[in-house]
């Protein structure tokens, strides 16, 4: 068990940066998990941490210890790769004793390595493939060994590298739900990348959004979620992404949609009159079936036409046409209606995000201090 | 590197006041590594050439048999052998070789690989035997292809009919016939490197493949040729390089004949080290090709470097 | 899981059957000239030239070349040769596997400055013609005592099979998925445990393809052997050309034998190795 | 690494070499001082020129052939009958002189590059070696042989028996020579003593001639015409075998006695200058005959032939004749050694017009090594190797053809003869005149090979006249470089 600390960590391919300048700082047995697209870091940020990559300028520090310059085998962290990387001539008992063997995580005699295999093993419900080679493994099962070679050991950190990500939907959320179970997981302080943003939200005491080697964001999974700081960790966490909807400041308002919409700001937002603005809506924040009619304080209504309704299982998504804009919202099938229709929408206040206006593809900040929310102004 | 216990691994873990720093690899240390690894091989290799050294400083001097108190005579010896019509013309037979031989050999070897790596019967007894001809010495190969290329008695016009007045080492003939055997004692060389390198593939791409019902050759052209490109051009390099140096069994085949149908580099600076007794000549000859071949080594190399690159992209 | 890996699956169709017989092509191309080298061992001198297929076979040829002891023909004991050119291929891929996998290991690893350079600096030894070294390399293994050893065969032989070696194992290591070596690091193992115990047995085909290569070119080597060594240290390929004899006769029925019997412990190790060649060692799975 | 004590010495001075001359050879080889002295000694062996005195002089006391007792020579060879008669009688040499001979082979195909290198590298690895006579000429100068006069007019270290002069005149002279340009043989050194020989004359299938009646050509055109109706290139059959490789030896023997009987001749003297004369009228009429004989009843693939294929073909019945040493043809008649062995027979060959049965000698001679430390222990072996009694055995006993020595052709030679027929008649024709058709000069092997590759290119359809002009002038200004 131990705390982690990154510091400006640093680390460049040739003449591509893979992390910018990276500050982490874990508590001792938080769970910890690093969100991004891919490409933007993470596996380079866990192997810098691990070891077994040379950074180019940094600092980085294990239970209150400098690992400059320390071996990978004597940092005392155990990781899980994204590849599973199973040594391929080893069976799964091999696989997961390895690091029982190595005397860098503890001596155990063969009575002792066996009944944490067996644990471990039992937990993950693979008991039954000791003796099997990973290539006669499904990857549901390759990637609970490659956990369980974590599990197996103690370590001060346990890095876990997209550990799911090649599981599918399914059985995706069912390890999800199992992880966050885990009482070893519990215990140790943990750092796991995803760019699963559900992984992310369900698994993280706390959450680092990580964007083209820089962190964009630390905080709870509800800060995040809520208060995102700028456009890229809005759009990074929900599916369908937030809709974002340029705007702009017209008489203490915000109006989008052709004018046809607009909010009121609070003063504390300060934002100035004819300031360029976007606003974000997230789909499943979205309601429809509001009566048609006055604005209750705290709501923000629209009306608009569906173009598009698609069924996702009990849930379906629909793209409304706004005054020619296009807002995606995300209904229980009940609230659903047939493409054509006009429809009113409905979304509390709170629930509304302004962003700096910008450039499409441009990514641009949350306005306004943290703590800030619309509704609670109005 | 030490193997003992770093101390506090056990659980729980004892809380440490004071944590102990484990053992640090200072940067210098780390960013060595490479090279400690390296060197020896470079060092074991570079000691047997240090003569190479002296080889290339004779072609500077006027180093010969009658001439046993060399003296320094610059680039002469360059400027007389470039200015050599038999110069060129032995650059001329000694490409021609190198880059027929060794396109054939990888088309060959490439085409052998692929048929042998299908689970055929045919394919398995076969491959048992793949390696039998890189087992016979070029000198010997020389030989036996030699009386089997005799007009009078050989068994090929025999077998083939062609009568006793065919001949397979004329001057019209002779390069193509040393190419020949060439192809016939190297082929499995690339054989073998591509089928060990084939086998080494990723299953997934080419179930996945068979799956969308690609056609063979389309999987070939997109996902087996770029995958073993690698091995292959280790393959071209180490041939072409073999071809640009040739000696073994066109000297036994024909001495570089009929006129200089066959003269390739190295049977040039043979006779004049060997034959002649000079060695400034024969060292600027060698040197020379030295060049040819490090010039297209380099080339080779790099092409092999992008390619493994690219490979490394197509595998994931 | 199929077990092969390219086109179609074991079936009678048009397309295997025209591969069997490019395949049975190949080999008779590649076969015949081995069996006519044999139909020659089985000859007498009177019939070595004059009969194609139909001659009456004798084994006395492999007689006269293994007991070919220091007598009219060879002046070595052509057994003798052959232990030596064991000793010193065997000794040289040794040492070339010793010194070169951690060289091929390090390109194929690290990208380190110079890599480049190192690796074309081991390739570039292979480029200096043979000629051009051996008569400095001739007095240079005389003035320390190397000239007729079998280290000093062991050491210019370097010059064949390390830069095969390495250039072939390169391309293996670079394949290799760098995730594996990394976990072993991180389940405690030294980086030299990490090498010998997880990337080393997973380019096992690399090393036996790359070995069997380097001992076949080292067997065949000619120059080197011929100039270097004397009676004490003759290889056996040296050893095969002196039967061609000289003076009006030339024995090519006993250069046949011989070169039958020579290349028998190179195909006997291609044999024993060809395992490892041929069945990948499920290699394939290793990559994700 | 060690420094093994070995036979090996350096040549200047004889002084051992040092772990500290090691030293500074390798050690310090990165700077061209270093290179530099490192050439001396890795490049010319050198050593006993006449002005230093002979080691033959250091040889005092009576003859006596246990005087070098105890020592042990290594001599270089190559697979030859020569080397094979004398193989089981070295015994009988160490019973005589307690000095112990270990003989290492090389194959004729790469018996010069190994006695080139070992010569150039100055090592006294071996002490006598099998020269040809126009290696003399090139190993000579650089001063790799020693001279043997000083050991033959020592009767310490020569035996009253040895009897030089009973070798043939002609043999004698042909390996003695002083160096300079223009000068002819027998002048000079004795650089290496004659051991067996080969006059180059005509082989042929007597049986088949037999058959059909008829007898071998007495000029050159009846030659040319009698070897185009013997051919059959559908029965695989063809008239005259003779070399026609890529190498100064295609020159030698059967085209250079052809091209002396004609009255050619290979270089002009012009003061101490050599004019080539291969263009000559008759050089040139003679050179398109010759290869037109090759292309109409030679071998399919004449360039590729040396004297082994083309003895081979007349063994196997494939060639009707040979034109090539009388020697190498000698043991394709003997029982079981080819197909034919017992219908071949011998004949001088054609006549030039006047008359002439001028005919080119090769003879295999044995050399000291001029940086031998065992010189004594060799002259003792070469003395023995050549002298009468040795050579007699090695006739009685197996294939020694021919002998260097008149008491020994006279002798023993000639009551083997019985199953050669026209054997011993032909070496009586052409013995006397009978030697070295060339000029002697340094450059023999390059301007000699490039004589092989103009006869290649004109049987290539080069015209001759233009081809032997190029070759001319090339040839002039090599050796007069």
């Amino acid at each position: 068990m131990g705390t982690l600390k990154v510091q400006g960590l640093r680390k460049k391919y040739g003449k591509t940066t893979a992390v910018d300048g990276v500050d982490l700082a874990v508590e001792n047995g938080e769970f910890f998990v690093v969100l991004g697209p891919s490409g933007a870091g993470k596996t380079t940020t866990l192997k810098c941490i691990a070891g077994l990559l040379e950074f180019d300028d940094g600092w980085i520090e294990i239970a209150g210890r400098n690992m400059s310059g320390v071996e990978p085998y004597h940092r005392n962290v155990a990781m899980a790769f994204e590849s599973y990387a199973l040594y391929p001539q080893k069976t799964v008992f091999e696989n997961l004793a390895s690091p029982l063997r190595s005397g860098r995580t503890g001596r155990y005699g063969a009575e002792e390595r066996r009944r944490r295999i067996q644990t471990v093993t039992d937990t993950l419900g693979i008991s039954h493939l000791w003796e099997r080679f990973p290539r006669e493994l499904s990857n549901g099962q390759r990637q609970r060994v490659a956990l369980g070679r974590v599990l197996v050991r103690p370590a001060d950190v346990y890095l876990l590298d997209e550990p799911l990500s090649h599981l599918d939907a399914k059985l995706r959320a069912a390890m999800r739900a199992e992880l966050k179970q885990l009482g070893e997981l519990a215990d140790i302080t943990t750092l796991y990348v995803t760019h699963d943003y559900q992984e992310a939200l369900a698994l993280g005491d706390r959450v680092a959004v990580l964007r083209d080697g820089r962190i964009v964001q630390v905080d709870t999974p509800e800060q995040v979620w809520h208060q995102p700081v700028d456009t890229f960790v809005a759009r990074a966490l929900g599916q369908p992404e937030m809709n974002l909807l340029d705007g702009r400041v017209d008489g203490g308002r915000i109006r989008v949609a052709g004018g046809t919409v607009s909010i009121p700001v609070p003063p504390a937002l300060g934002v100035q009159q004819r300031q360029a603005v976007r606003v974000g809506l997230r789909p499943r924040d979205i309601s429809t079936g509001a009566d048609p009619g006055a604005e209750p304080p705290g709501r923000l209504r629209m009306r608009g036409t569906v173009r598009l309704a698609e069924r996702l299982g009990r849930s379906v998504e629909m793209s409304v046409d706004v005054a020619g804009t296009p807002v995606i919202v995300v209904v229980s099938s009940d609230n659903a209606r047939p493409e054509g229709d006009e429809v009113d929408l409905d979304i509390a206040l709170e629930h509304v995000h302004v962003f700096a206006g910008g450039e499409p593809d441009v990514d641009t900040p949350r306005l306004g201090a943290a703590g800030i929310e619309l509704g609670k102004q109005a | 590197m030490s193997t003992t216990v770093t101390g506090r691994t056990h659980e729980p873990a004892p809380v440490q006041e004071e944590p102990e720093r484990p053992p640090s690899v200072p940067a210098w240390r780390r960013k060595a590594r490479p090279y400690v690894l390296s060197i020896p091989a470079v060092l074991i290799i570079a000691g047997i050439l240090y003569p190479f050294f002296l080889g290339a400083y004779y072609g500077v001097l006027n180093y010969s048999a009658i001439n046993p108190e060399p003296i320094f005579v610059g680039l002469e010896n360059f400027a007389r052998v470039l200015t050599d019509s038999q110069f060129w013309g032995s650059v001329r037979v000694t490409l021609v070789f190198a880059v027929v031989a060794t396109g054939a050999e990888m088309v060959l070897g490439v085409g052998v690989a692929l048929l042998l790596n299908r689970a055929s019967r045919v394919g398995r007894i076969f491959e048992r035997v793949l390696i039998l001809p890189l087992m016979v010495a070029p000198v010997i190969a020389g030989v036996i292809w030699g009386l089997m290329y005799n007009p009078q008695f050989g068994v090929l016009n025999y077998v083939f009919g062609l009568g006793s007045t065919f001949n397979w080492l004329s001057t019209d003939l002779a390069l193509w016939s040393v190419i020949l055997v060439d192809i016939w004692i190297f082929t499995p060389f690339v054989a073998i490197l591509v089928l060990a390198g084939i086998r080494s593939l990723p299953r997934d791409p080419f179930e996945a493949s068979e799956v969308d019902g690609a056609s063979w050759f389309y999987t070939f052209r997109r996902l087996t040729l770029p995958m073993i490109w690698p091995y292959i051009l280790v393959a071209v390099i180490f041939r072409f390089m073999d071809c640009l140096k040739i000696f073994d069994h066109i000297y036994v085949l024909t001495a570089g004949g009929p006129g200089a149908a066959t003269r390739t580099l190295q049977i040039g600076a043979y006779e004049d080290s060997i034959i002649n007794l000079n060695y400034s000549l024969g060292s600027t000859y060698m040197f020379l090709l030295w060049i040819l071949v490090f010039i297209t080594a380099r080339y080779l190399v790099s092409v092999l470097g992008k390619a493994q690159r690219r490979a490394a992209g197509a595998e994931g | 899981m199929s077990t092969e890996l390219l086109p179609g699956r074991r079936r009678f169709t048009l397309t295997s059957v025209l591969a069997d017989l490019a395949l049975l092509a190949w080999f008779t191309f590649a076969l015949f000239p081995i069996l006519w080298m044999v139909l020659l061992a089985l000859k007498t001198s009177a019939e070595q030239t004059s009969t194609y297929f139909a001659f009456s076979p004798t084994l006395e040829n492999f007689g006269t070349v293994l007991s070919a002891r220091g007598t009219e023909l060879t002046s070595v004991d052509f057994t003798s040769t052959l232990i030596t050119s064991v000793v010193s291929c065997v000794g040289a891929v040794l040492v070339s596997l010793i010194i070169g996998v951690p060289a091929a290991y390090a390109a194929g690893r690290w990208k380190y400055r110079g890599s480049n350079d190192v690796m074309f600096t081991i390739l570039s030894f292979r480029f200096a013609p043979e000629l051009m070294v051996v008569v400095p390399l001739f007095v240079i293994y005389h003035q320390i005592g190397l000239f007729d050893t079998r280290v000093g065969l062991i050491w210019v032989l370097q010059l064949v099979t390390m830069p095969l070696v390495v250039w072939i194992l390169r391309s293996y290591f670079q394949d290799l998925p760098e995730d594996l070596e990394q976990a072993a690091l991180l389940d405690g193992y030294t980086r030299r445990r990490t090498f010998l115990t997880v990337a080393l047995p997973l380019v096992r085909p690399g090393i036996a393809a790359a070995a069997l290569l380097a001992f076949i070119f080292a067997w065949n080597n000619y120059v080197f052997a011929l100039i270097l060594t004397g009676n004490e240290a003759n290889t056996v390929t040296v050893a095969i050309t002196k039967f061609l004899g000289g003076g009006g006769q030339a024995y090519y029925n006993l250069t046949a034998a011989a070169a039958v019997i020579a290349a028998l412990p190179p195909l006997i190790l291609a044999l024993t190795i060809q395992r490892y060649l041929v069945r990948g060692l499920s290699f394939g799975a290793v990559k994700a | 690494m060690t420094v093994r004590s070995s036979s090996f010495q350096p040549q200047n001075g004889g002084r051992r070499l040092g772990r500290r001359d090691l030293l500074k050879y390798l050690g310090v080889a990165g700077g061209g001082a270093a290179l530099a002295s490192l050439l001396p000694a890795c490049g010319v062996g050198g050593g006993t020129t006449s002005d230093e005195g002979s080691a033959a002089d250091e040889v005092s006391g009576g003859f006596d052939w246990k005087k070098a007792e105890g020592e042990s020579i290594k001599i270089l060879q190559t697979p030859h009958p020569y080397q094979q008669s004398f193989q089981p009688l070295l015994k009988d040499f160490t019973e005589l002189t307690g000095i112990e001979v270990e003989t290492e082979l090389v194959p004729e195909a790469d018996y010069f590059t190994k006695l080139n290198t070992e010569l150039a590298g100055g090592s006294g690895e071996h002490d006598v070696f099998m020269i040809g006579a126009y290696f003399i000429w090139t190993y000579g100068p650089p001063g790799w042989l020693e001279d043997l006069d000083p050991w033959l007019e020592n009767s310490s270290a020569t035996s009253d028996e040895y009897d030089f002069e009973d070798i043939y005149e002609g043999l004698r002279m042909a390996t003695r020579w002083d160096f300079q340009q223009g000068s002819p043989l027998g002048t000079g050194g004795q650089w290496a003593i004659p051991w067996g020989f080969e006059t180059n004359v005509v082989a042929y299938n007597k049986a088949e001639f037999d058959r059909r009646g008829i007898k071998p050509a007495e000029t050159f055109d009846d030659f040319i015409q009698l070897a185009i109706d013997l051919t059959d290139r559908s029965e695989s059959r063809y008239g005259v075998a003779f070399r026609g490789s890529r190498s100064w030896a295609t020159i030698h023997p059967g085209f250079m006695t052809q091209y002396s009987r004609e009255g050619a001749v290979d270089y002009e003297v012009d003061g101490d200058e050599l004019v080539a004369a291969m263009n000559s009228e008759k050089a040139v009429d003679f050179t398109r005959k010759w290869v037109e004989l090759a292309r109409e009843a030679g071998p399919t693939s004449w360039t590729t032939y040396e004297y082994p294929d083309a003895t081979r073909d007349l063994g196997n019945g494939t060639a009707m004749m040979v034109f090539d040493a009388d020697s190498a043809t000698y043991p394709q008649n003997r029982p079981g050694e080819s197909q034919e062995a017992g219908n071949l027979a011998w004949h001088p060959g054609p006549a030039g017009p006047d008359g002439s049965y001028a005919t080119n000698l090769w003879t295999w001679s044995l050399a000291m090594n001029s940086a031998s430390q065992k010189k004594l222990a060799a002259w003792l072996f070469i003395q023995w190797a050549t002298g009468k009694e040795a050579m007699s055995d090695a006739v009685r006993e197996s294939a020694f053809a021919d002998p260097t020595r008149a008491s020994v052709f006279d002798g023993a030679f000639k009551e083997t003869l019985g199953d050669f027929p026209g054997y011993l008649e032909t070496f009586e024709k052409v013995i006397d005149s009978t030697e070295i058709q060339f000029t002697p000069q340094t450059k023999f092997f390059e301007t000699t090979e490039n004589w092989a590759v103009a006869l290649q290119d004109i049987y290539s359809g080069e015209d001759a006249r233009s081809r032997l002009d190029a070759l001319a002038e090339s040839n002039t200004d090599e050796v007069n470089a």
